[in-house]
């Protein structure tokens, strides 16, 4: 499948992008982080802590077990500091 | 109810404008930027489409729970100087227990649930993000995990 | 911090000019009449001298207490129609958490300790006096009895 | 002593009138809630049950057994409804 991989604050810093569109049959977000780190240095340096790392599926906050079948967004970012 | 999500500076009295008639108490809260340690702004950034849906969704979950007449929710994005407004939550309802209660809650869920991120910006240029802090955590699972 | 006691409308937007410059959290509580069993308006009577004293001394304790850059309480008394506001009260400080807490504090106190007393007016004329509740009192004793 | 007393609400209505200025040497309030029962039927009746009456002694909430050496305003009202 086709997903459109988003990063935000520091982890778009790291990435050096905003998004990227990549081809996939990861089951889990933890199988798509695996495949990320795979990529190189910049990626696996940015999904290093996966404790400091927050994701959201089609918009919506999850978890590293989320499974990502019919997901067409995945999103990866710092725990949020609103308001 | 009514959310916004822009990077001008919002019109707190025009917002007001109306809200909560027929209520009996209206409760607002407005986050301001410090200056603290010669900050000259904050910098924030956010998640578009997942920004606007998820406020959406837990203004409509506090309207439901706290019995609201009325919910706005209006958060800034982008650059914010010193001494500006960057959100306001405002609540209304037919006691006070209930509009102080939603609007508690939806700064408690805003500051660790909601896109965005903040980063300081001072005289010399762009500081670091701004760590997400464990009492903002602690605040928010007092809506779930009741003493 | 400011102290208004009035029969006119207070103008809310007037009132908040420049209130809170500087600090990182600003809290409004307004009270409204609400459209209660046909209520066209309420009735207001307090106790000139005493009320602006106590005001005073209350909005002094919460800004201590909650460590308040500024603090601002405007009630009106005489007659007041459905749908208009009869009190607010605005809280300053860094943090959100004193913010809410002060507000929350001051109207729960202002509920039972300062010196109005109100009378509901129908269409039919005058009522009875509206009677104190037993929680307006537990809500106070929160502050001085934590759980 | 001379003191100004003042009443507010049903208690005012009750007795007629919202102030009235007594001379009385009553050590505390509780004897001079006593010395105004004894004036006649509207302050019998309005101070007849005093768990629903507050006092304030020169416009500080107070009691029945708060002293009255030198206190010049002495005010008794239902418990308040403000806010």
């Amino acid at each position: 499948m086709t997903l459109d991989i988003l990063y935000f604050a520091w982890l778009r810093e790291r990435i050096g992008a905003p998004r990227e569109q990549i081809e996939t049959s990861a089951a889990t977000v933890r199988d798509l982080v695996a495949e990320l780190v795979a990529r190189g240095e910049r990626h696996a340096a940015a999904l290093s802590d996966l404790g400091a790392v927050r994701v959201a599926v089609d918009q919506v906050l999850s978890d590293l077990d989320a499974p990502l079948g019919g997901a067409r967004e995945v999103a990866f970012f710092p725990p949020m500091t609103g308001g | 109810m009514r959310i916004l999500v822009q990077t001008e500076p919002f019109d707190a009295t025009a917002l007001m404008q109306g809200f909560g008639a027929g209520a009996g108490a209206v409760v607002t809260f407005t986050g301001l930027v410090r200056d603290d340690d010669g900050l000259v702004a904050l910098e924030i950034e956010h998640y578009p489409g997942m920004t606007e849906a998820s406020l959406t969704r837990h203004a409509q979950a506090a309207a439901e729970r706290f019995a609201l007449s009325d919910v706005l929710v209006a958060h800034r994005h982008g650059r914010i100087a010193v001494g500006e407004p960057i959100m306001m939550v405002a609540t209304a309802a037919r006691h006070r227990r209930e509009a102080f209660d939603a609007a508690d809650f939806l700064m408690d869920w805003l500051k660790s649930r909601a896109p965005f991120w903040k980063r300081e910006i001072g005289a010399e240029g762009p500081r670091g993000w701004v760590v997400a802090k464990d009492t903002d955590e602690a605040a928010l699972d007092r809506w779930t995990n009741p003493q």
